[in-house]
């Protein structure tokens, strides 16, 4: 495929369905694209606001050079992924992963392992804010045995 | 002039993000951000942060050219 | 969630995005949206068409209660599932699975659980059409083998 | 009467998919389909060819009301 696979961060509120439709275009020789969009909760009202801080020039560096392992690994024709900075409210997206292969094995394993990654190994810095103030917070145990299920 | 980034938890903590500080050496700047805040100094001391040179994690001591960019990374969450 | 879960056969193309934008919309209790497309590929000329064909009344309603079985293995709060039926040209859709979960394990595992059942088992049949004319085909041994993952 | 429905290769065997016939039982049904075309008879007694009777699969001889539907199913291969 000649599309480039593509990182983006972006402070501006996204929509995963928009981001989809690009990704799927004129893939002749695709047939797999999976893709996985992760939403802010609002928690029934516990969480007012995600907040994500990334460092721009590091975070989409660290990023890329995990996905082009990954493309390799898993014999992806591309990817996209795109990660929200910032304040973010409840329902919006945080997250939108799309990859494409010939099979549909690899579009899989390969939006999973790179949703681990996102999720638990990343460079993000992220902030909870609930009805009495923010805590920044740490990867989750279950984020860890997610990333380790691929080493 | 070194320009210091904080992030996470550390920007919270110092009340800053960005600041220019003089510095020839990593050391030497952990030594003049203590000295202005010990809490801050200690922090970035503290277990899982790592500094950033210009964009490349370091270890250890590294010195400074005028105009790096040095940055100090609490543990990452992930996204 | 109170989004009915959905299930079409449809002979009409239609844009995995915007049934990406559909599904995700007003869920702030979601957290993981995963979502797989099928496309056509061509197979560099030697597949200029696949056709599928349906049983309506059946076809569907098998999908229905295995997807519904699905939603409760997996504690899915939502699935849509959108089927092309008919001639469908290289590039085109062919199936869009999306599933809603709280967390992304159980969204791609329902996801990549529907996707093996609906290429391997599924009520259709499908027919390839290349410049020599056209040949019905049956599920490939790795259809098998993956829906056997999940036995 | 019943309504035959014949999916996949079987419709392209006969060269029909949708047809009436004069039947009060699957084998009776399957009598007359043979007699009018044997291969097609053939093919619908062969490995892996499912029936439904409205909508649902049945197994060996089943009884057909006035307007039932009958389906033969080739293996299906999915989508």
């Amino acid at each position: 495929m000649t599309t480039p696979s593509k990182i983006a961060l972006t402070s501006e509120p996204f929509e995963p369905g928009a981001l989809l439709t690009a990704f799927c275009a004129g893939r002749d020789e695709t047939g797999a694209v999976a893709s996985f969009a992760g939403l802010a909760r609002a928690e029934k009202g516990a969480a007012v606001a995600l907040e994500l801080e990334a460092y721009p020039g590091f975070t989409d560096t660290a990023i890329a050079a995990f996905a082009d392992d990954a493309k390799t690994r898993f014999g992806l024709q591309d990817y996209a992924i795109v990660h929200r900075v910032g304040r973010i409210a409840p329902g919006e997206a945080i997250v939108f992963v799309a990859t494409a292969a010939v099979h549909r094995r690899a579009a899989f394993e390969a939006c999973d392992f790179l949703m681990d990654y996102l999720k638990s190994r990343a460079p993000f810095w992220k902030k909870e804010h609930g009805p009495d103030g923010g805590r920044w917070i740490e990867p989750t145990a279950q984020d860890r045995t997610d990333a380790q299920r691929w080493d | 002039m070194a320009r210091v980034l904080l992030f996470g938890r550390l920007a919270d903590l110092a009340g800053w993000r960005d600041r220019a500080v003089e510095a020839g050496s990593l050391n030497g700047l952990r030594g003049v951000l203590a000295g202005v805040d010990p809490a801050l100094g200690e922090a970035l001391a503290g277990p899982g942060v790592q500094v950033a040179v210009d964009k490349t994690i370091v270890r250890g001591e590294a010195p400074l050219a005028a105009g790096s960019e040095v940055a100090f990374l609490p543990p990452m969450s992930g996204g």
